[in-house]
């Protein structure tokens, strides 16, 4: 487990777009990449049962997390010819129109970036233990459901 | 043993950590968390033994780490 | 012919990380979008023929390409169910490490962020006149040719 | 008539706009062109009419758009 893979994907509250733009920043000695393919997952404001969300309040079994991470990059890189991957969730609470998932994956060729990156979003959904609380605006709130799509 | 209780499950059980006398494997613990908190018996939940998702019944020590986890929706 | 659709797409220079943040910020208002799918196309210092690729200066066929461009857009927009697309493509030089293709495709479930973007990559890679000269460190050149990944 | 030439067929042709006495078609020009400058008859490229790529023979006018596409290599 080298130090590189250990490290916390975890991020207090939204992740936001400066952020972001620094980790594309970063990105620009490595000039042996050709191609970026980022994921975002922002919170949408849905209306269930009449009643809109206005925050997602993400908790997570920080241990369990990590560990499958590290099995999800390890499969990911076997997999695909990538250069780097960085993957950053937030939790606690992340407003509607605030970002909550940022997948960024880097390799010399689009496919192997444009692939990993949506193979790691699918894993991300179904194997991650994180969870979505729903907050809505009268402060009610309801278990957030993943769906396939 | 602490049984580690996250998600949705935590409105249902009342408490993130529960106490819990030691039984024996995964299916005395389900059996014995259905009798205490009848909601359980219709909900979907997966249990992780050391930080991993068992599909079949296994044995549990006083120090096992064990968590009940709900759907994950993460993302 | 909307004015939304229209829009040229083309950029002079590299396309900049804070540029790209400023575009992702935007769309924090749009909170019926949950899902980004963005591509970066990062100009790498290739080796050919033992020459180090310093740059490449990009030209089009800017009226042919818009119109493209436009056709382009109207089969994405009908085949996926996104909220919105945009896309940036340099033109002139843009050195190794920076970025020429900037594409971000948003909706409200990822399935369609994610393979609109992909498909549109793929279209803009096969069916846009634009051409590439990969400049030398040494000021001489070759041109450009796509693989397919 | 005027030809568009782009990419590196600038480089074998020489200039971006090429003057061009009136053929009758496609088919027409491709040969005149070959004979003019013999190296594009081993390079790829394709005939964009009015800025749409043609496929077959086309007829051309005074004011036709013509452009000389080689393989595109943006993104």
């Amino acid at each position: 487990m080298t130090e590189k893979n250990s490290k916390n994907i975890f991020f207090d509250g939204a992740i936001i777009a400066s952020f972001i733009a620094e980790q594309i920043q970063k990105h620009s000695t490595k000039t042996n990449i050709g191609a970026h393919s980022i994921f975002l997952g922002q919170v949408r404001n849905d209306l269930i049962d009449d009643k809109k969300v206005a925050a997602i309040e993400y908790t997570t079994y920080k241990e369990m997390a990590l560990e499958k991470m590290l099995e999800i990059r390890e499969v990911i890189f076997d997999k695909y010819a990538l250069t780097c991957m960085h993957i950053y969730h937030s939790l606690g609470k992340v407003n509607a129109g605030e970002i909550s998932l940022f997948v960024f994956a880097s390799s010399q060729h689009r496919r192997a970036a444009i692939d990993a990156c949506n193979d790691v979003v699918e894993r991300i959904k179904n194997e991650l233990p994180v969870w979505g609380k729903e907050i809505f605006e009268d402060e009610t709130y309801t278990w957030k459901q993943n769906t396939n799509g | 043993m602490i049984i580690k209780i996250f998600g949705q499950l935590i409105d249902v059980i009342g408490k993130e950590n529960l106490a819990f006398d030691v039984v024996e494997d995964t299916n005395a613990l389900i059996k014995k968390l259905q009798e205490m908190y009848p909601p359980l018996t219709n909900l979907k939940y997966a249990i992780a033994i050391n930080k991993k998702i068992i599909q079949n019944n296994t044995a549990l020590k006083q120090d096992t780490e064990i968590a009940l986890l709900p759907p994950f929706s993460g993302g």
